[in-house]
């Protein structure tokens, strides 16, 4: 049974509608890839599978149950955990950032989780007391990461985690991200770098809003629309 | 030299007291960016409340800070839930809070004086003791100490609450990016209301120490109040606890050894101290500048 | 001209604001004033030689002079009132002054006594209900002279009035060869005494003098009396004029001893020419309100008497006609406030008010004359005791 | 292209222009009440000045009466102290008015809340110096002043109005050029602004310098009108306060906005006022509160709402 | 290469608190120059471009453009001779169409004979032209940064990681548009990760590493440069 699941799911911005009847599957410890150009609307289908957009028709469910009109926090409480492009809370601590992503968690484990990730992210640890805003755009990012993968959710939701990190941590966000599937948590990812692809069990291309081709990541790597959109060959 | 012992004393006491006047506002304004036009007004009902526990059911106003919180629930819950909601989900809520609130002022200065009539009412004076405790053998009179300590417990609380909290942390992450404080999964609109709740109690405490610190209480103080609130979080930077006692002490202190100088000038001391202030930092005493690109 | 059906009498009150209470009160007293009159059928006005009910057209003005300035435009240009009335004290009467003169209207003015409303001759201003501040803190300085104290502290607030009542005792104590050991002003909106009396007892006083408005009054004795400083004279304006506020907000205890100027009703004048005299005010007034009258009432009240007194003799019905009949009535009235005596500028140099004590009875407190000595009742309790 | 987007705006500025100085003019002869018509100018006149800084650069300043103010009391003072025309005395009032402007330059490097407490604080200094009783030989201290000997209510009330018409013929500049083009961007964006080539503290001191102005001849005039008054009843916060409140209700950034925000909210005020004195204050507020719960975009997006843009 | 770099950077030192950020760095571009900025997160990238454009003081040394020192010039200037930048994080006028984005730096940037027509054409954004900023993609308004930077006539461009988050096939289609530029003249200091990506506009780049210059000279030596590997490309 998938954990996640999207029927016909249409949003969009105010009177603009972004998303045009997306269907889409996550299993229980699958990690499935979004693709797609530029706008193509990969960002709106996260916010929105999260509650930062109002699903406007059509249902999203979470372990069989439906969530589309709970709130954010209700659905982070349920087990998913959504890492945004750029978002960090820029006048807290490095600390205090990780802290807040394990909300719902005991303050000790927060803190045992906190000095593992201390590890992956050297350089996070160097200024954990500086306030997140004085950070550079790869160590907000670094930030980002670390702060949802604290709360250990079964499914996590990341925009990009990998824009703006240089090749040296590309590869270390890699690695961890397969020690979290080892551990059973389900991811969808919306990511460009092709590095990402070897992670995936299966990916969707979105084009303007609906999903235009799904399947396993062979098959997307041998599909003529994958290789024209994504790569431009 | 005595004097100046004595300035200094009373200046403090008279600070801790106004950053407790000044605090419940930086609250509100840093969790919701809601400029609460009526803090004044707050405070006043606050100095109303003790006045009523006091006259009315004989009690000592202390039982005022309680009546205040109970207050603070019962009108800040649903006034929050009328309003607070509206003003963010349209274009500029900070600014539509400016005029949103200044009618809220308007309206309990005019309930205020219908409950209450327009004269300064005061307190028993001995109801927080009598007599004078004394500090380096300078003695002020015991209603201001015990008001320096509600003060300090209160933001000691509050400083608590921020720094040791998942409750408080929520409350400076909503302050920092209310977004991603949504996307990290804090139920926004309950801290919120929280911080809402209790930046009106704060408000309310304070109150019930103005007619002893002031002298009276009456309806039409509300507006000064906000204006020395406004002074005092802005010393100290917006959003910090901390910053707010600084921002009441450099008040107090300034305020008090003008008076015992150069009386007639003592007013100014605060406006210009914090002219200087933010020249110099221009995020306050405790502000930390932001990195723009 | 025909006779109008009603007598308009425009004013202002402050039902908000630094003074509110007593704009309040002196409202009140015209009200009952007008009261009494239509319930006669009207007051006597000369002109058309028969009685004509009055009506009160009043606006807020909560204490604000910009917004009172707008309000007595109204009052003059929009409600074309037939008599001008000022609101309570110096500050919400002065821009008033301007205005009557500029519309040729005269500005009665119950309690507006600072000095300098009275510099020039004018026919559209008249202090009616209170001494000019420039005769009134008189008796006072001679009290302080002849009492033979040397160290005398003023604290005023600045504004016309209190400010005009530093300056004449200042002056006064001049003549007597006493210079003030500690003068200074400080806003009217100051609320916090305890520094300032430390000061002031650092100058080492023998009479403590605070002129102030009755919101200053109530914050400097309260901190005065938690100070744990005792000065041996302290004086105040506001005791003697609302005793009730005063004992309600700041004890009896810390009113014991202090002076203050007793107005009426607590002197009282029986003979008087016009109108009921203050015992019979004070009956009659707690008969129709239910309430002690307090000065201002009585002041109020004065002034609607006075205005009374004014219509039944003018000859004409116009404002420089009005204005000769008070110039007339000056120096042969005695109302419930004492004798009306007027000068050309306007000022009140009656009404005199003499220098009193509280002595505490029972609960409350007893009002001893003690100054000038033909008024006296007792003899000052100076040094004052410690409580 | 800048002829296009200039004439785009200059038939509505001309016709608002037109309508004000019509409308004020006939005014009088409708309704007696002069003062109060001359008040609902002073306070159009200050919520559009206002709207001149916050409307287009988001600069919101608290202290925006100490320019008024400032105004007020160098006008009277030139009165007492020159032989002056009373006009060249307002103008004085304005220059002064720029001068504290100038003077209170650096405040500009603030931003947000503290840029406005700090205005804020600096109105209520040269509030309390001015009414210090020290002071009283040179300013009147606490006393006020009175120049009485000029006192001339058409004279000022036709002043008036012209102020009003420069107000809204600055803001009608400020909406339809280049430079209102500019201070659009730099509200929205500071640093990218200046990397487009904009010399922002140049523009933002600029608007400041004519915002100031603006209050500072309305001040003048003021003074003049009243001829006797307080430091409190030209340095209140209220002044402050009422001219945000105004222009907001209106709309900033607009033209129209302030006019009709300040004409809708002090016709409500003072008829409110006249007629149920007791009840005014809670009647006010409480129609503040519905409009913006009901309005929250000012009562122009009842138009912007509908798709129509603003002049 | 000229005789004469368009932009020399001397000994350019910049600390923030207690941390230096920038330690004694120098390097030249010439005009129609471009040059990769890499380095591993948090190594001073950012603040380089910041210090050019403008929008930090150094603390010590010297940046002169087109022979005259101009560290000490603010941003607007250097705007009108000819520095401009886009941001990592994009810094577009949110509430203007997008156009209007492009038309203020015409017009106030002083380079009247500036094309909005075909920059909009350039940055792919003709279609969006009158949609608020606001409304845009991240990565779209990192185009429109570039949009308004290329409306002041730039002859010295700072690219801070325009690539980051787009797919191959539009990293292709950046690169084609950078190199466009770099032909009419305009020198590129182009910070980006991807090192494919540089690899396709240019062959030298400069490697930064916690504030120090690690490397100058050719991308291919730098992945085979022991230090860069081991801080910035990783094992
Ligand atoms: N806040 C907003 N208001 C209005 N429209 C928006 C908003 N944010 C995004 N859009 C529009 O929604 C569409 C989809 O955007 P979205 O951010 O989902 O794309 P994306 O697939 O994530 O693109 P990218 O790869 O650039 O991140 C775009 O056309 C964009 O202009
Ligand atoms: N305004 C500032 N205040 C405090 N620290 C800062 C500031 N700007 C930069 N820093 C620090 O300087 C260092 C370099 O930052 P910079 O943004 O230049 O890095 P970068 O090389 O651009 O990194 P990235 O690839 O992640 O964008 C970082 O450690 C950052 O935390
Ligand atoms: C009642 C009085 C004390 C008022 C005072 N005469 C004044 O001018 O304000
Ligand atoms: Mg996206
Ligand atoms: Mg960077």
């Amino acid at each position: 049974m998938s954990l996640l699941s999207l029927q016909g799911v249409e949003s969009g911005y105010g009177p603009m509608q972004i998303l045009w009847g997306i269907d889409l599957d996550v299993a229980a410890g699958e990690t499935v890839l979004l693709l797609g150009a530029n706008s193509a609307g990969k960002t709106t289908l996260l916010r929105t599978i999260i509650g930062l957009l109002p699903c406007w028709r059509g249902g999203i469910r979470f372990d069989g149950e439906r969530i589309d009109t709970l709130a954010p926090d209700q659905r982070i409480r349920r087990g998913i955990a959504f890492m945004s492009e750029l978002g960090v809370f820029p006048t807290l601590s490095i600390d205090e950032n990780i802290a807040l992503g394990g909300y719902f968690l005991r303050d000790a484990e927060v803190r045992r989780r906190r000095e593992r990730l201390f590890e992956l992210f050297p350089d996070l640890a160097a200024k954990r007391r500086d306030a997140a805003g004085s950070l550079s755009g790869g160590q907000r990012k670094m930030l980002g990461i670390a702060k949802v993968l604290v709360s250990e959710p079964r499914l996590l939701l990341m925009d990009e985690p990998s824009s703006g990190l240089a090749p040296v941590f590309v590869k270390q966000v890699i690695e961890v991200l397969k020690t979290s599937i080892g551990s059973g948590t389900s991811l969808l990812i919306a990511e460009q770098n092709v590095a990402f692809l070897a992670l995936a069990d299966r990916g969707y291309l979105i084009d303007h809003g609906k999903v235009r081709l799904s399947g396993t990541r062979t098959e997307l790597e041998s599909s003529d629309a994958v290789r024209e959109a994504y790569f431009g060959l | 030299m005595e004097l100046l012992e004595y300035a200094i004393i009373g200046g403090i006491l008279y600070g801790i007291f106004f950053s407790l006047v000044g605090i419940g506002l930086n609250l509100i304004f840093g969790v919701m960016r809601i400029i609460n036009l009526a803090h004044g007004q707050f405070i006043v009902l606050g100095g109303y409340a003790a006045f009523l526990v006091s006259q009315h059911f004989g009690l000592n106003p202390l039982w005022g800070i309680a009546l205040s919180v109970v207050g603070a629930i019962v009108v800040g819950w649903p006034l929050y839930a009328a309003v607070v909601p509206r003003l963010q989900r349209s274009g500029d809520p900070e600014m539509l809070s400016f005029i949103l609130f200044f009618g809220i002022g308007q309206m309990l200065e005019a309930l205020t004086v219908l409950g209450f009539g327009a004269d300064q009412r005061s307190l028993p004076g001995d109801a927080l003791g009598s007599g004078n405790l004394g500090l380096l053998g300078q003695e002020f009179p015991d209603s201001w100490w015990v008001a320096a300590a509600v003060s300090l417990a209160a933001i000691a609380g509050l400083y608590v609450y921020f720094s040791h909290t998942k409750l408080g942390y929520a409350t400076r992450a909503i302050m920092a990016n209310r977004d991603e404080a949504l996307a990290t999964g804090i139920d926004v609109r309950r801290v919120s209301a929280i911080a809402f709740v209790a930046g009106l109690a704060l408000a309310g405490i304070a109150g019930v120490f103005v007619p002893y610190l002031l002298g009276s209480v009456s309806p039409d103080l509300g507006d000064g109040l906000t204006t020395t609130s406004f002074a005092i979080v802005i010393i100290g930077s917006l959003g910090n606890p901390l910053g707010t006692v600084i921002g009441g002490l450099v008040f107090g202190l300034g305020t008090m050894l003008m008076q015992t100088y150069y009386s007639s000038w003592s007013n100014v001391v605060p406006y210009a101290l914090l002219l200087v202030i933010v020249l110099i930092r221009p995020s306050g005493l405790l502000g930390k500048a932001v990195r723009l690109a | 001209a025909g006779a109008p059906a009603v007598i308009k009498i425009g004013t202002l009150y402050a039902s908000s604001g630094a003074f509110a209470v007593a704009s309040q009160g002196q409202y009140e007293g015209l009200q009952f004033w007008a009261n009494a009159v239509n319930k006669d059928g009207g007051l006597f006005v000369k002109a058309y030689g028969k009685k004509i009910p009055v009506k009160i057209v009043a606006y807020d003005d909560q204490s604000s002079t910009s917004t009172a300035t707008s309000l007595y435009n109204q009052l003059i240009t929009q409600d074309k009132v037939d008599v001008l009335v000022a609101d309570f004290g110096s500050v919400l009467t002065s821009v008033a002054v301007p205005l009557a003169a500029e519309h040729h209207m005269l500005l009665i003015d119950p309690t507006g006594s600072g000095a300098n409303f009275f510099t020039k001759k004018t026919d559209y201003l008249a202090d009616v209900s209170i001494p000019s501040s420039q005769v009134w803190p008189v008796p006072l300085g001679k009290f302080l002279l002849a009492q033979k104290i040397k160290r005398v502290a003023i604290l005023y607030d600045a504004n016309d009035f209190d400010a005009s009542q530093a300056t004449t005792l200042k002056d006064v104590l001049a003549k007597g060869g006493v210079t003030p050991v500690y003068y200074h002003g400080v806003p009217t909106s100051e609320s916090n005494y305890t520094i300032l009396l430390h000061t002031m007892a650092a100058s080492h006083p023998e009479a403590v003098i605070e002129l102030g408005y009755p919101p200053n009054d109530i914050a400097f004795l309260r901190s005065l009396s938690q100070s744990g400083l005792h000065f041996d004279m302290t004086f105040t304006i506001f005791p003697g004029q609302l005793l009730t506020l005063l004992t309600k907000n700041v004890g009896a205890k810390a009113l014991a001893y202090t002076y203050t100027y007793p107005t009426p009703p607590l002197v009282k004048y029986d003979k008087v020419t016009y109108g009921m005299n203050t015992a019979e005010f004070v009956q009659a007034y707690n008969a129709a309100t239910h309430k002690e009258p307090n000065f201002l009432n009585a002041a109020g009240y004065n002034t609607g008497i006075v205005m009374q007194d004014m219509l039944g003799t003018a000859p004409k019905f116009t404002q420089l006609d009005f204005h000769q009949a008070l110039m007339d009535m000056s120096g042969k009235t005695t109302t419930l406030l004492g004798p009306f005596e007027i000068n050309a500028n306007g000022a009140q140099l009656g009404q005199p008010f003499p220098v009193a004590q509280l002595v505490p009875e029972g609960d409350g407190s007893k009002v001893v004359v003690v100054y000038p000595q033909d008024k006296a009742t007792g003899k000052p309790v100076y040094p004052a005791p410690h409580s | 292209m800048r002829d296009a987007t200039f004439m785009r705006w200059a038939r509505p500025g001309a016709i608002v222009l037109a309508l004000l100085a019509g409308a004020f003019a006939l005014l009088p002869h409708v309704y007696g009440n002069q003062s109060l018509l001359f008040t609902l100018m002073t306070f159009i006149v200050l919520a559009q000045g206002l709207n001149l800084l916050y409307g287009f650069t988001g600069y919101l300043p608290f202290g925006y009466v100490g320019f008024f103010g400032c105004g007020a009391y160098a006008t009277s003072l030139l009165v007492l102290h020159t032989h002056l025309p009373v006009l060249a005395c307002v103008a004085g009032g304005g220059l002064a008015a720029v001068s504290m402007a100038l003077v209170l330059g650096p405040l500009l490097r603030l931003s947000g809340a503290y840029f406005s407490i700090a205005s804020l604080a600096a109105s209520q200094i040269l509030y309390f110096v001015v009414s210090n009783t020290n002071l009283a030989d040179i300013t009147g201290g606490p006393y006020g002043l009175k120049i009485e000997q000029v006192y001339a209510p058409n004279a000022s009330y036709f002043s008036m109005l012209a102020v009003l018409l420069l107000a809204t013929a600055l803001a009608a500049y400020f909406r339809a050029s280049r430079f209102g083009m500019a201070l659009r961007a730099m509200k929205q964006d500071a640093l990218s602004a200046s990397m487009a080539g904009i010399d922002i503290v140049r523009a933002r001191l600029i608007t400041w310098l004519v915002s100031a102005a603006i209050a500072g001849l309305a001040g003048g005039v003021y003074a003049w009108n009243l001829s006797v008054f307080y430091p409190d009843a030209v340095f209140t916060l209220q002044i402050s306060v009422f001219a945000i409140v105004f222009s907001l209700f209106g709309g900033v950034g607009t033209v129209v906005g302030p006019i009709v925000g300040a004409a809708v909210l002090y016709t409500l005020y003072s008829a409110i006022g006249i007629s149920t004195p007791q009840y005014f204050q809670l009647v006010y507020g409480l129609l503040i509160v519905l409009l913006v719960l009901f309005l929250p975009g000012g009562i122009l997006s009842l138009f912007s709402r509908r798709g129509i843009r603003v002049f | 290469m000229s005789s004469e770099p368009l932009l020399r950077l001397e000994g350019v030192y910049k600390r923030f608190g207690g941390h230096a950020v920038l330690n004694d760095v120098s390097f030249a571009v010439g005009p129609g120059e471009i040059v990769g900025l890499v380095g591993p997160n948090g190594s001073g990238k950012t603040t380089t471009i910041n210090v050019i454009s403008g929008v930090h003081r150094a603390d010590a040394g010297a940046v002169v453009f087109d022979g005259r020192p101009v560290h000490k010039l603010p941003t607007f200037r250097l705007a009108r001779l000819g520095i401009n930048r886009t941001f990592q994080v994009p810094k577009v006028f949110r509430d203007m169409t997008v156009r209007e984005n492009i038309e203020v730096a015409a017009h106030f940037g002083r380079a009247h004979d500036a094309d909005v027509g075909a920059i909009l054409a350039d940055i792919d954004l003709a279609a969006q032209a009158d949609q608020l900023a606001g409304s845009l993609t991240v990565n779209q308004q990192k185009l429109l940064d570039l949009g308004r930077a290329l409306a002041t006539g730039p002859k010295l461009l700072l690219v801070d990681e325009i690539g980051a988050g787009l797919n191959p096939a539009e990293l292709g289609g950046i690169a084609t548009l950078l190199q466009k530029l770099a032909a009419r003249g305009i020198a590129l200091i182009v910070v980006e990760h991807l090192l494919d990506f540089l690899n396709r506009i240019t062959a030298r780049v400069i490697v930064l590493g916690a504030g120090r210059m690690l490397f100058e000279g050719p991308l291919d030596a730098a992945s085979r440069d022991p230090e860069v590997v081991a801080a910035f490309i990783g094992g």
